[in-house]
């Protein structure tokens, strides 16, 4: 038989409406929005058991209690611990992303670590009678600090160098009636979070600052003053200098300063913060009791100052940033090493820091991968132990800093942490406070394997106060002097340092919104010329380096505020003036 | 050789244009065409990062382009529904460029808005969970349906050429076809009717935005009807212009210029009418709708450069000033203020698009959010050439090869006789 | 068995924000982005391409030092519960609004991307995924299991942690409670606030913290006159806070204000 | 979008709209439907040929369109609304029986050298028809026509038994880049094919011999007039873009036009003197 072309297109039209009676085109049009529905590239979240696992964060000196909420041993969300006596459950935004610092972008994942310890023992081998062997530690006070006292100790002219922080000393904001301070960011990063906003309703806060941080715009009062005036102030306050001087010097009206004064006066006890030259009232500062450590961990070097070194003195330098702290300005630095090849071995999880000037930049362990302590707060009367338990491991690779100072020393170290937390247990004082089910209990009803393991799985110790607080000083380091006249650096610079810079979900708060001032960006007044979000030329006595301008009214005109990366830092060492320009 | 063939798809007596010189005239438009496909390619594949909108500009350049080509190409159902339902006869003369302009605009539109969604492989599902309460669903299922009904519409139009009507299935099935495209101008109407409605409707309903949101009838708001107005309006200006255009172009003689004044008092009249109902509007916005929602209207207008000029400019310059200009007579007898009109006219509903949707989005709502800037990307800018390349072409190829003026033929012959009038009874 | 033949009780989950206690740390944010898998920025994104489902504002008084006041606002989805902009505008019913909860939802499998959701919504609370989802090498780890990942070319907002309220509903189902009962839980940014400035709960329950904080004079909801009916309240004793949350003022937001 | 799919719920919204839409999509596909059936039944019938004249007729120039009684100046001006076919016309019916053809006193009209016998009926197509005695008639080019084509390059007629009908395509000439149909002047079967040698094209046996049957044929009077309107008309169309040859005034006409004006656009020529545009 012969087909016609009319009797196949008859076939074919007769077949496409039959089809569309079957199950197969509607269930076509529902796979294909299935599929657009999952769109591929899209990564699936890891499914496992989901478990409740603590710590305590170690990125500041807060050392706020964390409760992780785990994927089997992954963390995927962070939170405070309800219900604990001083961090209260509450969590900063760093804090709360904290578990993606091993994530972090250009995380330093190896390094020469042989040649390293060879290079290090060959200096100090080398090492005359007229130079140093020096280890600096960006955050004194850990049981690893007492390690690397203890190895420059072993180390004949051996020194141990570190922010000059005074653990001994801490403020009673429960005491004060009014807190005033002087640029301390007081309710944004300063002490723990979670004590301070306890006790903000007790106190009234007046805020001496340049810029409108966000404390001073959170303070009872706001008093903006020429940068770097601070001092002139609080000499008028405490009577030194007459108030016309610090009038002219901070801007502020001679009525102004005797209204305050007179507050002050009327409306103890007075907690000042960030100035050395205004006492506080008796009561708000105290002595705080040292932490338990072994006794044989006592002959240990004493902290010196940086300064304090001569130049051109350091021929091995060893600096432990595993940890976010404070930041030297590198010329600082340099200046102190000798001029034939020294050795500078860093330990850092990025190349951000001091690893851009070190011969060997060592990977290490982060938080949470690695166990370290977190010494007691600004704000906490009593000493506390804290260990920031790991809740995952670090990849291979990664050094030990404290082991490895240790080793180059020559000492022999076992389980630091583990050390301590038996001398705290022996001493019997304070109580534990565990995580899980929000209980303390005197630390002389646990056993040292129950105290270990309680501090590993989420707990902390808490010392109970000295019986009477003996009065105590704050020092603070004198804000820098400006030596330069207006005309070549017109800006006065103001460093606020975000803690824990390039966690990848800080954009949230640094980029996607202008919440915060983002690393490396500096902060100008509308008026400056300038336009928001243009890239700029900063520059200081001590060199230049490229940022972007964020235009913000609360900042005067004549100051920059700078959002300090190290290498932004570098540049506002001692010329705290500068000037930025269109790139 | 090529010349030969080309010239079999030319119809008889009517002059183009040598092949080559038609490539010529091509050739920029296809670069452009080309540039803008790489443009919109790019904000397919990449994604719409490559604009310079955001997540306050969620609209930009591309809707404004989509409301204002589609109010232009109304003169398509428009003209039909004169020639073909009110039987206004003087309009065959124009009616096969009205289809093709409507095709090219509502086809550009529909592109565009391809590449303007986030996830163009989902737009089958607005027509599978349609919400109906969403004026953009009316305007989706609308304006597809049209562009159908537009494409049937350009179908007799491709057949009708010389070497096609060859084809005898062709010739009848064209034949056949134009017998019943009164029914597809009445669906063309219907249609055209809701979604130029619903495109309006899209930002009266936006409670959200005070600057936009209108009261109404029923479940549309006064812009529903706005749009119908406006777009009637200014689709004949368009074709007037468009077939002006052509005849500068082509340097012929294409419609009778009665045809044109009949085109421009219709756009007259309509535009005065609309003009009214704008003005009414405005008033009734500014002195209750927006009020009432706690936006004191002054406040819009505090915002630079969109000061209260652009008002002045929308109904006053560029629209009250072209409808008079097109109901009067003795002005319309001269081209240049019959063509100043409709092109007056086409620049205040662009204006309108333009306001409602920019400005709308660019005001804050919020006390202490701020007022935006938005240029669009070399991307948008690119796809939106692309669009008007495409249309140039499309009816640059339609104007060569189909018969868009059937009074081309007699025009052409008078001109002949008017030079040469001893030819005129001379045997 | 009870429960069978008890109706729903249908709660109306709602916020009140102190604005006095914010200090702007940020946390609510990024507590929000690491619940709800948020993606860190693009390099090419701004305030204004990026995501962020809970945005707070830094808004002043508009006067200048020493008059100059400044407070931080947390804007998010507000839930509106009258004629909610955004719902009847979605073409394709992509946004809902759960008589259960009176939680404002956004189904992004559903999204089309048409972007009219954001043009509609008077608080610019919605956020448009401008580019694919990236997370850094080994980071997609750290995902949270209760949520997926959104698509590029979709619009996403605060939906009051789903995530969370789901797995709570299935803790109460688990420990046999009646389901027509609306369940307790709390949202990341509730749960992240340092200064506890945020308060959650079911604005239905008169007992409830947040039903009273709504009810007091210190209270007040974004653009009230829109008739859109929040659920999201905020609270503030300065009077000038209460007043930027009303009728907008030309300049405001930007360098130069008017008071 | 379909009752059992997701979010569709019986109310009135979606009634109306869905209906509204489902109602739009029906009539569309309604009126595509309707165009083909009737389409494919016109092919069936036969019908194409009078669809394309139609065609044609229409897109000729309104001036070519005018009625045969406005050559001889009966009407000032009268457009033909039977596309030439004045069988079915009643104005033409009345006006013939008021003065009906007489017989012409001369055998044959000669203009500018061409000559038009009179003893047989022309259309306007530029054909004549010629009774034969054995009932057939024969077809040919009239002497303008065939000066138009003068030697044709090409040429195919229909086969013998092949239909034909008034204003049907009768055969197919080729000159030079012209290509044009040459619209038959009666209906009928043909009988045999001549050609440009022979003295005619083609022998036709009409359907019917009656009077009735040639109404619609020029003839006698009418001839002079009309040839005179053509060469109007080709004067028009030969300057037209070219504006080349101008005809010879009075004197006569060349035997090949087309050689005479090579530089003319023959085709558009072609098309207007045979009537398809």
């Amino acid at each position: 038989m012969n087909t016609t072309r009319r009797q196949v297109l008859m076939f074919a039209g007769g077949s496409a409406v039959g089809v569309l009676f079957t199950p197969a085109p509607w269930r076509l049009i529902t796979d294909t929005a299935l599929w657009s529905e999952n769109w591929p590239g899209i990564p699936a979240p890891a499914r496992g058991e989901i478990r409740t696992r603590f710590t305590n964060c170690p990125l500041c000196t807060a050392g706020c209690a964390v409760r992780a909420r785990c994927v089997g041993d992954q963390p995927v969300e962070l939170a405070g611990v309800g219900g604990h006596p001083f961090s209260r459950g509450a969590l900063c935004p760093f804090g709360i992303v904290g578990h993606h610092l091993p994530y972090l972008p250009g995380r330093v994942k190896e390094g020469p670590v042989k040649e390293a310890a060879a290079a290090a023992a060959d200096g100090i081998a080398k090492c005359r009678s007229s130079e140093f062997v020096a280890t600096l530690d960006l955050r004194p006070g850990r049981t690893a600090s007492w390690t690397y006292r203890r190895a420059m100790k072993a180390i004949k002219n051996g020194r141990y160098v570190a922010p000059s922080v005074d653990t001994q000393v801490a403020v009673d904001l429960s005491k004060a009636r009014t807190v005033l301070s002087f640029g301390v960011p007081v309710l944004d990063g300063w002490g723990t979070p979670g004590n301070v906003n306890s006790a903000r309703a007790g106190f009234r806060l007046i805020q001496i600052d340049p810029v409108e941080s966000r404390t001073a715009s959170m303070a009872d009062r706001w008093l903006r003053v020429r940068p770097g005036s601070e001092d002139a102030l609080a000499e008028a306050l405490a009577g030194q200098i007459p108030h016309a001087a610090a009038a002219d010097a901070s801007g502020l009206t001679v009525s102004e300063i005797a209204a305050l004064s007179k507050e002050l006066e009327q409306n103890g006890p007075v907690l000042v913060l960030g100035s050395s030259q205004l006492e506080s009232t008796a009561g708000t500062v105290v002595a705080r009791r040292e932490t338990p450590v072994p006794d044989e961990w006592k002959k240990a070097a004493p902290a010196t100052a940086l300064a304090s070194l001569p130049d051109r003195s350091v021929r091995v330098l060893l600096i432990d940033e595993s940890m976010p702290g404070g930041y030297l300005p590198w010329n600082a630095i340099a200046r102190k090493l000798v001029a034939d090849n020294p050795v500078v071995v860093t330990f850092a999880c990025s190349r951000e820091g001091y690893a851009r000037h070190a011969n060997y930049a060592l990977p290490v362990g982060v938080y949470p991968e690695v166990a370290g302590d977190i010494p007691a707060s600004i704000d906490s009367v009593a000493a506390a132990f804290r260990i920031a338990a790991p809740l995952v491991s670090p990849p291979h690779g990664t050094v030990n800093p404290e082991a490895f100072i240790a080793a180059a020393a020559g000492l022999s170290i076992g389980d630091t942490l583990r050390e301590r937390a038996d001398a705290i247990h022996k001493s019997g004082r304070g109580t534990l406070f565990t995580y899980a089910d929000r209980k303390s209990q005197a630390v002389k009803i646990v056993t040292a394997d129950d105290f270990w393991k309680a501090l590993n799985a989420g707990g902390c110790w808490i010392d109970e106060p000295a019986a009477k607080a003996s009065a105590a000083r704050l020092t603070f380091a004198a804000p820098a002097q400006q030596q330069v006249e207006e005309s070549e650096l017109p800006l006065a610079i103001v460093v606020t340092r975000e803690l824990a810079p390039g966690l990848p979900l800080l954009s949230k708060v640094y980029q996607e919104s202008n919440l915060r001032l983002a690393p490396g960006r500096v902060a100008l007044n509308p008026a400056c010329g300038l336009e928001d979000g243009s890239p700029a030329v900063f520059e200081t006595l001590l060199g230049k380096c490229s940022v972007g301008v964020t235009l913000d009214s609360g900042i005067p005109p004549g100051v920059v505020q700078v959002s300090g990366t190290p290498a932004l830092l570098d540049l506002c060492g001692d010329g705290a003036r500068a000037k930025v320009v269109r790139a | 050789m090529a010349n030969q063939v080309d010239k079999q798809f030319i119809a008889r007596g009517v002059s183009r244009c040598s092949a080559p010189r038609f490539l010529l005239w091509i050739a920029p438009w296809a670069a452009l065409l080309v540039f803008g496909l790489y443009a919109a390619a790019l904000c397919l594949i990449k994604g719409l990062n490559q604009t310079n909108m955001d997540n306050r500009f969620a609209f930009g350049l591309w809707i404004f382009l989509d409301l204002t080509v589609i109010a232009l190409g109304a003169g398509a159902f428009f003209t039909g529904f004169l020639l073909y339902i009110l039987k206004v006869d003087e309009l065959r003369s124009v009616i096969n460029s009205a289809v093709v302009i409507g095709l090219v605009c509502y086809s550009g539109a529909v592109c565009v808005l391809a590449v303007d969604v986030g996830q163009p492989l989902r737009a089958w599902f607005t027509f599978w969970y349609p919400n109906v309460h969403s004026m953009l669903t009316e305007v989706t299922f609308c304006i597809s349906c049209y562009l159908t009904v537009l494409a049937i519409e350009y179908v007799p139009i491709v057949l009708r050429n010389r070497k096609l009507r060859l084809v005898p299935s062709f010739l009848v099935f064209e034949f056949e076809l134009h017998k019943l495209i009164y029914v597809l101008a009445g669906v063309g109407t219907f249609l055209s009717f809701f979604h130029q409605g619903s495109l309006g409707g899209l930002y009266g309903v936006l409670r959200g935005r005070p600057f936009a949101f209108r009261e109404g009838l029923a479940v549309w708001p006064s812009t529903f009807f706005l749009f119908i107005l406006s777009a009637t309006a200014v689709g004949p200006s368009f074709i007037l212009l468009t077939t002006w255009l052509a005849q500068k172009i082509s340097r012929k003689r294409l419609v009778r210029p009665e045809v044109l004044q009949l085109l421009g008092r219709i756009s007259g009249t309509l535009l005065a009418v609309y003009v009214l109902a704008k003005s009414i509007d405005t008033l009734v916005w500014i002195n209750r709708t927006s009020p009432e929602t706690g936006f004191p209207a002054w406040q819009y207008y505090s915002w630079k450069p969109f000061g209260s000029w652009i008002l002045v400019a929308e109904i006053g310059v560029c629209g009250l000033l072209p409808a008079l200009m097109l109901l009067a007579p003795k002005l319309r007898r001269h081209t240049g203020w019959l063509v100043t009109g409709a092109f007056l006219a086409c620049l205040g509903v662009a204006l309108n698009r333009f306001v409602l949707t920019v400005q709308t989005l660019a005001l804050p709502t919020l006390s202490f959010d701020r007022f935006l800037r938005y240029t669009p990307s070399w991307q948008e800018t690119g796809t939106f050439l692309a669009v008007v390349a495409y249309g140039v072409l499309v009816y640059s190829f339609s104007f060569r090869y189909f018969q868009l003026f059937p009074q081309e033929r007699d025009l052409k012959l008078d001109a002949l006789e008017a030079e040469e009038p001893e030819l005129v009874g001379r045997y | 068995m009870t429960s069978a033949n008890k109706p729903i009780r249908s709660a109306r989950y709602g916020m009140t924000i102190d604005v006095d206690r914010c200090s702007g740390c940020g946390a609510c944010i990024v507590a929000c982005a690491v619940e709800n898998n948020v993606p860190p920025a693009h390099e090419g994104a701004t305030d204004r391409k990026g995501l962020t489902w809970i945005r707070v504002y830094k808004v002043d008084n508009g006067a200048e030092y020493p008059d100059r006041r400044t407070a931080f606002v947390p804007v998010m989805c507000q839930h509106c519960g009258n004629e909610t902009p955004c719902v009847h505008v979605c073409p394709q019913q992509a946004v809902d609004i759960d008589p259960a909860t009176g939680v404002v939802g956004e189904m992004p499998q559903r999204c089309l991307g048409c972007r009219y959701c954001m043009a509609a919504c008077p608080y610019h609370a919605r956020y448009f995924n401008w580019w694919d989802p990236a997370w850094p090498a080994g980071m997609e780890k750290t995902l949270n299991p209760g949520v997926t990942p959104r698509m590029r070319g979709v619009v996403e907002k605060c939906n009051l942690c789903h995530g969370r309220w789901h797995a709570a509903k299935e803790a109460a189902a688990a420990a046999g409670k009646p389901d027509t009962e609306p369940v307790e839980y709390t949202p990341a940014c509730v749960e992240a606030c340092p200064a506890g400035a945020i308060h959650f709960g079911d604005l239905n329950d008169p007992a409830s913290v947040v039903a009273k904080e709504a009810a007091e004079t210190e209270s007040f909801r974004l653009l009230e006159k829109l008739n859109t009916q929040p659920k999201i309240y905020y609270r503030s004793r300065n009077s000038w806070v209460r007043q930027i949350a009303a009728a907008p003022r030309p300049g405001a937001g930007k360098e130069k204000n008017r008071g | 979008m379909l009752p059992w799919n997701y979010g569709f719920h019986w109310d009135l919204g979606h009634i109306v709209f869905l209906g509204a839409f489902y109602l739009v999509l029906a009539t569309i596909a309604a009126a595509l439907i309707a165009a083909a059936r009737r389409a494919r039944k016109e092919i069936a019938g036969h019908h194409v040929d009078e669809i394309a004249w139609h065609g044609d007729f229409h897109d000729l120039p309104a001036r070519d369109r005018v009625c045969r009684h406005v050559l001889t100046g009966e009407f000032k001006c009268r457009e033909c609304p039977h596309a030439f076919d004045c069988r079915e016309c009643e104005t033409h019916a009345k006006l013939i029986q008021r003065h009906p053809f007489e017989r012409p006193e001369r055998p044959e009209e000669d203009l500018f050298g061409m000559a038009f016998p009179l003893d047989r009926f022309y259309h306007r197509g530029h054909t004549w028809v010629h009774p034969e005695p054995d009932g057939t008639v024969t077809v040919g080019l009239d002497d303008l026509g065939s000066r138009l084509i003068g030697k044709p390059d090409a040429i195919d007629l229909p086969l013998p038994g092949a239909p034909m009908e008034v204003n049907g395509t009768a055969f197919r000439v080729r000159k030079r880049d012209a290509d044009v149909r040459v619209l038959s002047p009666v209906d009928g079967e043909v009988v045999a094919a001549g050609g440009p040698g022979a003295d005619w094209y083609l022998k036709i046996r009409p359907t019917a011999i009656s009077e009735a049957a040639f109404r619609h044929l020029l003839r006698g009077a009418e001839i002079r007039p009309w040839i005179l309107r053509e060469l109007e008309r080709l004067q028009l169309a030969l300057s037209a873009p070219a504006g080349a040859a101008t005809l010879a005034d009075g004197g006569v006409l060349v035997g090949d036009l087309a050689a005479s004006c090579p530089n003319a656009d023959w085709d558009a020529v072609c098309g207007e003197m045979f009537l398809e545009p």
